[in-house]
């Protein structure tokens, strides 16, 4: 079997990656991606745990991340709209302040 | 019960003179204060209490009821009266009532909501005066800042926001540090004590039972505890360096306002550190004698000196209070009855000749819309009456005997100078007081200027005598100024009496 | 400005290096904890079918595994709310009564903003108003 | 029984009754309250009266009447009031309470007839000058005749201001109280100084401080010293306490508020200089003078400063024009005299003094009213002239005065200055220099006063009237006349009651009724006769053995000198002022040798700097420390406030840090990269 550390190391990787989308761009839906990868980071430690410790908890939960990731892109995606319609644009760095 | 009476329906009088419409309020309220005024006029003539309420006297009209359990504390509902708090109540009532009354001239938008407020913190004064368990008084002492800062916030001079927020975040700091003093005297008192309530903590400091803390010693411990308590107080008092809100808030202030301020708000922090610092930590109050009374000096020199310099009437009398304070500050670390005594009686006798000076320079104020040195002379052809109390308050300042100030300062000095804690008290006591020069120096001056020579003021006004309902509260005050001077022992015995279990230190230090 | 969605490129590669600097101190914590051998699976064990029981609360599984019939429904709820919350936020409401979802690519409303740039000054205060009231 | 003594705090609170009556209700009685405090002033007058009889009879009082504070617990002093009545007390009750009498009197033509408005204020004011000095004189202890002390200056304040609307008299009044304040405040020093070692502050009784002190001193009693051996403290402590003397006793340095105060109604300075205010300082001494007696170095001291102040105030009054700056500086230079007296261990003789001058004091003052009001209240002597033929009463009267003053035989001034004289003298010359050099100066004294006086006398009412108004006085009533007469007489007479040099040259008679009085009393530690010894055995004072009439002749010889001297000068039909001759000096004595220049300096270019400078510092640094405080959070704040910038991806940058050193320090603290 595989030892649990690489599974970690992945999720890290993919983890890192996702925060490497957000940190360096601003386009709101390569930033829903970027969640979306980092989410599913967090999936796979999950699932490597569920398998080392025998135990399907962990694979549940996997799944239940997965439908509540569906429903934050659902929400992320009306968000965008509505920053699309209020700047024009989706990128992030123009909401800067409170009211807009 | 009654002390909760009292609270409650000075609680409950500012909630029906809130509600009140503008146009009675005023009268409403001057009759609801009343109340307290003969509910504290009544416990005066039924006290009965011996010895201090902290160190294991029999205070007087006290109730203890057990209220919360907090992180393995108890916090009681504990009040009561001894011989210190007792003539601190009677002060604030009178002087509040008296304050409404004054305040009728002067205040003529939102009356309901500020006689309201003035009624609000009377009761949370009487709180402050006679709460005996620590969160129960420390919620009163807090409770005291929000409505002064509505009160100068909102029917302020000009620069009233400037003077509000300065005296709100002032006097909060200062309460900050105070709290964690306290709290880390609690904390480092451990299993000795499990309730919040003010006499067990005196107790078991007196007794010595202050552990370490954190690996802090406990003569380490005590020392920072009572410097961050010290300066807590030493802001509400104020004393010197810490003064400078005063005068700021006293200038700002509705004439009324200062009353209550100076009268009793200033007492507040003298009450403190009585309570606190010098009854729970005596022995470290005597290690810290020399810089305290140093302090004390330095207040009353110096505040005598800036009210010298000043211009503005009411900048004058904020600046003698500080002077007026530090002779408290000299009395206290004396530790002697008669200069912890006096320091108590000097305590009313200020409230009542500073409320006194406040009131009338409100007076001639609401008459002149000046209280500029420089803009008015010759007042008392105009005024006699309103001239003539202010001269005699200005008199019973700078300690004309038979007066309650002369009594206080006397008191006081003669304290100071027999004290034992240092060598060199008396050369302090000397020094403080010079102050009485100096006090007679700004007065008079200010006295000539305004009162005296012909009247000049350009107004397009009638200037004439001051209504009856203004003067009587100067009336009354002089008259109780008089009398507390003539028979000091009215409460002088009653506050030796409280008094005199503190000079037996106990073993703080074992 | 773009009408659809672009690589934006623009943005500085330099905060990403706090990314590769929390993977580096992730991956060294990583490799440098010790987590023993996994127990893994049984062989025959039938992993599905112990989590369709496990979120049924049904003791039915071979595999252990906690019960998450709530979380289930919660979850359940959640989308439903997340699908109509997302349906919200992508309609506009104007005067109350909602508008259907914008179909010209946002044109109408980047042209209200250039005129608001341009006329905010002159126009009234009540039109200004209901524009942000909108936008709320 | 029901004596004297029972009656006598009725003499303190009658006065004190007129007071509050013309207070409250004086706008509604004829004469603004005037009866009231003649009626009041009478009746102390005539319990004085019977207080001094029943003292002639050998009875003293000293009793405790009231507790002002009690003390509680151990140790603690009981601060209380009481009456004091030994023949001192009961001679300064008569004088006081009969010069109030006359002044009341006298203020009736003065003030109501001039049409004065405020005279229930006025009324007010003396009920309460009368009745604060009353009690001064009986109090029984250190505190209370502390506390009428400052009542009466008080009352010195409320009645040289009484004419606020002017510029001048509250500005006088200031001075007056803040300059005997200051005097005042090491008075008070040496009260709670006295508390504090002794433990008590009565002036009477077994346990009285100053025969406590003396029981230190004699190793019998041990008293808190603060480190001091006891004599050196007992002189400090003596000192302390003559600050307030000199202060209200206007000696110098602080006589400066004195000529100022002649801004108020002369009744009232009539009454300040010879019955209460000024005459409380030295009053105090001799009520105390157990305690003085035993520091031969307080005594000098207070020998010195009385010489001093009588010969330098008697320069001043030399050149003035002012009939009342004249008196004023005369008053000065006469309570020097009797400091001089009571340093130079001549109690009864500073006491005889006391008691005559009181008499022709007043009626100097009362005859300078009288002109002032013929004069339609001009005060400068060089409109005078000739009013001696148009207002003799006031001219004979006055002349009685005058001479008490100058010191000419066989009035009052002369027997009782001479007595203070001769004790410098035989106790200066048993080899004490410094009283010596007191002496010294005394004497040149009595030559200028001799001098100014008859200037005085001789511009005022001799010559030709120099201006319309003196051709024409005002006339003047019987209650002008009326206390002239009375105390002219007692000027010319009173000094009977103790004439030394005629009762050593004649061999015992007449005898020195007041040497007598004095001597003996219920109170042994009150009387001369232990003074006496305590002066010979703590002090060292020896007398050396000169004729009592020898010393006379000379001061006599000097006085008359002077009076000739402005007789040449002064009394021709139109004088001149010879004061240009004096050149310099002139100047010098003009300004008052700049006494008042140059504690004006202190005040106005010093303690006003300093004050602005400490509301500069005040301001500026201490609290701009609290506004640069809020300034610096409010700074912080804002810098602080723009790592906020609403960016996400900023915020996302700080986490990513935030958590990446946390795993860091947690790692690094957990071993994990061990």
């Amino acid at each position: 079997m595989v030892p649990v550390e690489w599974y970690l190391l992945l999720a890290a990787a993919v983890f890192c990656i996702g925060l490497f989308g957000i940190l360096t761009r601003s386009n709101a839906l390569l930033f829903l991606m970027s969640v979306e990868l980092m989410l599913n980071a967090a999936n796979i430690n999950l699932v490597a745990f569920s398998a080392y410790w025998g135990n399907v908890t962990g694979q549940t939960f996997g799944l239940f991340t997965m439908a509540l990731a569906a429903a934050e892109v659902a929400v992320g995606i009306g968000i965008i709209l509505v920053l699309y319609r209020n700047f024009d644009d989706v990128d992030v760095t123009l909401a800067k302040g409170m009211r807009r | 019960m009654i002390i909760e009476g009292l609270i409650a329906a000075t609680f409950a009088a500012s909630m029906v003179v809130l509600l009140a419409p503008d146009r009675v309020a005023g009268r409403l309220a001057a009759a609801l204060s009343l109340l307290p005024v003969v509910g504290s006029l009544y416990m005066w003539s039924r006290f009965d209490a011996t010895g201090n309420a902290l160190t294991g006297g029999d205070p007087a009209f006290e109730t203890i009821v057990p209220w919360l359990e907090l992180g393995g504390y108890t916090l009681n509902w504990h009040v009561g009266v001894d011989g210190i708090g007792l003539p601190l109540v009677v002060l604030t009532t009178i002087l509040s009532t008296l304050a409404i009354v004054s305040a009728w001239a002067s205040i003529d938008d939102r009356q309901s909501q500020f006689y309201g407020l003035m009624l609000f913190m009377e009761a949370n004064l009487l709180g402050v005066f006679t709460a005996l368990d620590f969160f129960v008084w420390f919620v009163f002492w807090e409770a005291v800042l929000l409505p002064m800062y509505f009160l100068i916030g909102v029917w302020g001079g000009p620069r009233r926001k400037y003077a509000a927020i300065k005296f709100f975040v002032y006097t909060n700091i200062a309460s900050l540090a105070m709290f964690i003093g306290f709290i880390a005297l609690l904390f480092g008192l451990g299993d000795s004590v499990s309730s919040l309530d003010m006499p067990a903590i005196a107790g078991a400091l007196r007794a010595g039972e202050l552990g370490s803390l954190y690996g802090i010693s406990a003569g380490t411990l005590r020392a920072v505890a009572f410097v961050a308590m010290f300066l807590g107080f030493a802001v509400k008092v104020p004393v010197v360096p810490f003064h400078t809100w005063l005068p700021d808030a006293h200038v700002e202030a509705p004439s009324p306002v200062s009353v209550m301020l100076a009268g009793v708000l200033l007492k507040m922090g003298t009450y403190a550190l009585l309570r606190f610092n010098f009854t729970m930590l005596p022995e470290t109050a005597t290690r810290f004698a020399v810089p305290i009374a140093l302090v004390a000096v330095v207040s009353v020199v110096y505040g005598a000196l800036l009210a010298l310099a000043q211009q503005d009437l009411k900048r004058i009398v904020a600046y003698s209070s500080v002077s007026s304070m530090g002779y408290v500050i000299l009395g206290l670390i004396a530790y002697t009855t008669y200069g912890v005594g006096g320091a108590t009686f000097q305590m009313i006798a200020h409230g009542l000749i500073s409320g006194l000076m406040f009131m009338s320079v409100g007076v001639m104020y609401n008459t002149t819309h000046t209280r500029m040195v420089g803009d008015m002379s010759g007042m008392a052809d105009r005024m006699p009456v309103t001239a003539g109390i202010f001269v005699a308050g200005a008199f019973g300042y700078m300690g004309l005997p038979l007066m309650a100030g002369f009594a206080g300062e006397f008191f006081i000095f003669k304290g100071a100078f027999e004290s034992t804690v240092h060598a060199a008290m008396p050369l302090f006591t000397a020094a403080a007081m010079f102050g009485i020069v100096i006090v007679a120096g700004y007065l008079l001056l200010a006295m000539q200027r305004t009162l005296f020579g012909s009247f000049r003021l350009e107004t397009d006004y009638e200037v004439g005598p001051a209504p009856l309902h203004e003067t009587v509260p100067l009336a009354v005050l002089l008259v109780t100024i008089i009398v507390l001077g003539v028979a000091p022992d009215l409460f002088f015995g009653m506050i030796q009496d409280a008094v005199d279990p503190l000079l037996d230190f106990g073993g703080e230090l074992s | 400005m773009t009408t659809r969605p672009e690589l934006n490129t623009t943005g500085s590669l330099l905060p990403g290096l706090a990314a590769v600097a929390l993977f580096v101190v992730m991956a060294v914590a990583i490799l440098r904890a010790s987590f023993g051998d996994p127990q893994g699976f049984a062989a025959d064990a039938g992993i599905t079918a112990s989590i369709g029981y496990a979120m049924f609360d049904l003791e039915m599984g071979s595999v252990p595994g906690e019960s998450f019939l709530a979380a289930l429904i919660v979850v359940a709820v959640a989308l439903d709310a997340a699908l109509d919350g997302s349906l919200l936020l992508a309609k506009r409401e104007e005067d109350g009564s909602p508008v259907a979802l914008l179909a010209d690519g946002g044109r109408r409303v980047r042209d209200r903003l250039r005129d608001g740039e341009a006329s905010s000054d002159t126009e009234g205060g009540a039109d200004a108003d209901a524009d942000s009231g909108g936008d709320a | 029984m029901v004596g004297a003594f029972d009656y006598a705090p009725a003499i303190v609170l009658l006065p004190f009754l007129s007071f509050v009556l013309s207070l409250t209700a004086g706008k509604y009685l004829p004469k603004g309250g005037a009866f009231g405090g003649i009626a009041a002033t009478a009746g102390s007058l005539i319990l004085s009266a019977w207080v001094f009889l029943t003292v002639s009879a050998g009875n003293a009082y000293n009793e405790t009447l009231y507790t002002w504070a009690a003390g509680v617990g151990e140790g603690t002093t009981t601060l209380t009031f009481g009456l004091l009545l030994d023949p001192l007390a009961a001679m300064m009750l008569l004088i006081v309470s009969l010069v109030a009498l006359l002044v009341h009197v006298f203020s009736l033509g003065y003030m109501n007839d001039e049409g004065e408005t405020g005279l229930p204020r006025y009324y007010a004011g003396l009920g309460l000058f009368t009745a604060s000095m009353l009690g001064f004189v009986v109090a029984d202890n250190l505190l209370m005749a502390f506390m009428f002390f400052e009542l009466v200056g008080l009352c010195s304040y409320l009645l040289i201001g009484f004419w606020f609307r002017e510029e001048g008299p509250p500005s006088a009044a200031k001075k007056a109280f803040l300059v005997t304040r200051f005097g005042d405040y090491f008075f008070l020093v040496g009260v709670v100084g006295v508390f504090a070692t002794f433990g008590t502050a009565k002036f009477a009784g077994e346990a009285a401080f100053p025969v406590i002190a003396e029981e230190a001193l004699a190793g019998g009693a041990e008293v808190t010293t603060f480190g001091f051996a006891p004599e050196t403290w007992f002189t400090i402590l003596g000192l302390l306490i003559l600050g307030g003397v000199i202060g209200k006793s206007a000696q110098f340095p602080l006589h400066t508020w004195l000529p100022d105060a002649m801004e108020g109604p002369t009744p009232v300075s009539a009454l300040i200089h010879a019955a209460t205010m000024v005459a409380a300082g030295v009053y105090l001494v001799a009520r105390m003078y157990g305690f003085y007696a035993l520091s031969p170095t307080a005594l000098g001291i207070v020998a010195l400063v009385g010489g001093f102040t009588a010969l330098f105030a008697a320069t001043m009054g030399v050149v003035k024009r002012d009939i009342k700056q004249v008196l004023a500086y005369s008053t000065i230079s006469q309570y020097g005299y009797m400091m001089l007296g009571l340093g130079a261990g001549g109690y009864v003789a500073a006491t005889f003094h006391l008691l005559t001058h009181a008499f022709f004091k007043a009626l100097l003052f009362l005859g300078a009213g009288a002109v002032i009001i013929a004069m339609h209240h001009d005060e400068d002597m060089w409109n005078m002239g000739g009013l001696k033929n148009r207002m003799p009463v006031t001219y004979y009267t006055f002349l009685s005065g005058s001479l008490a003053l100058a010191g000419i035989v066989p009035f009052a001034g002369f027997w009782s200055k001479d007595e203070v004289l001769y004790e410098a003298l035989i106790h200066g010359l048993a080899g004490s220099p410094l009283l010596l050099a007191g002496y010294a100066m005394g004497l040149v004294a009595v030559f200028f006063t001799g001098f100014y006086t008859f200037r005085m006398v001789f511009l005022t009412f001799h010559g030709e009237p120099r201006t319309e108004t003196a051709r024409n006085p005002h006339g003047v009533r019987w209650n002008v006349k009326g206390p002239l007469v009375v105390l002219g007489v007692l000027a010319a007479t009173v000094g009977v009651v103790n004439m030394v040099p005629l009762h050593d040259l004649t061999g015992g008679f007449p005898p020195e009724y007041l040497h007598d009085w004095l001597a003996h009393g219920e109170l042994s530690a009150l009387t001369s006769e232990h003074y006496g010894e305590l002066l010979h055995d703590y002090a060292g004072y020896t007398s050396a053995d000169v004729a009592s009439y020898v010393a006379g002749a000379v001061s006599l010889a000097l006085a008359l000198a002077g009076v000739l001297t402005a007789h040449v000068l002064y009394n021709v039909a139109d004088p001149d002022e010879h004061t240009a001759k004096l050149g310099a000096v002139k100047t010098l004595w003009y300004n008052n040798y700049y006494q008042d220049e140059y504690q004006i300096w202190i005040a106005e270019s010093f303690v006003l700097p300093l004050a602005r400078l400490a509301d500069k510092f005040d301001q500026g640094i201490v609290d701009g420390v609290v506004n640069g405080v809020s300034s610096v959070s409010l700074f912080a704040g804002n810098r602080i406030r723009r790592i906020q910038t609403g960016v996400v991806s900023n915020y996302a940058v700080l986490l990513t840090l935030g958590l990446t050193a946390l795993l860091v320090v947690f790692g690094v603290l957990g071993g994990w990269f061990v």
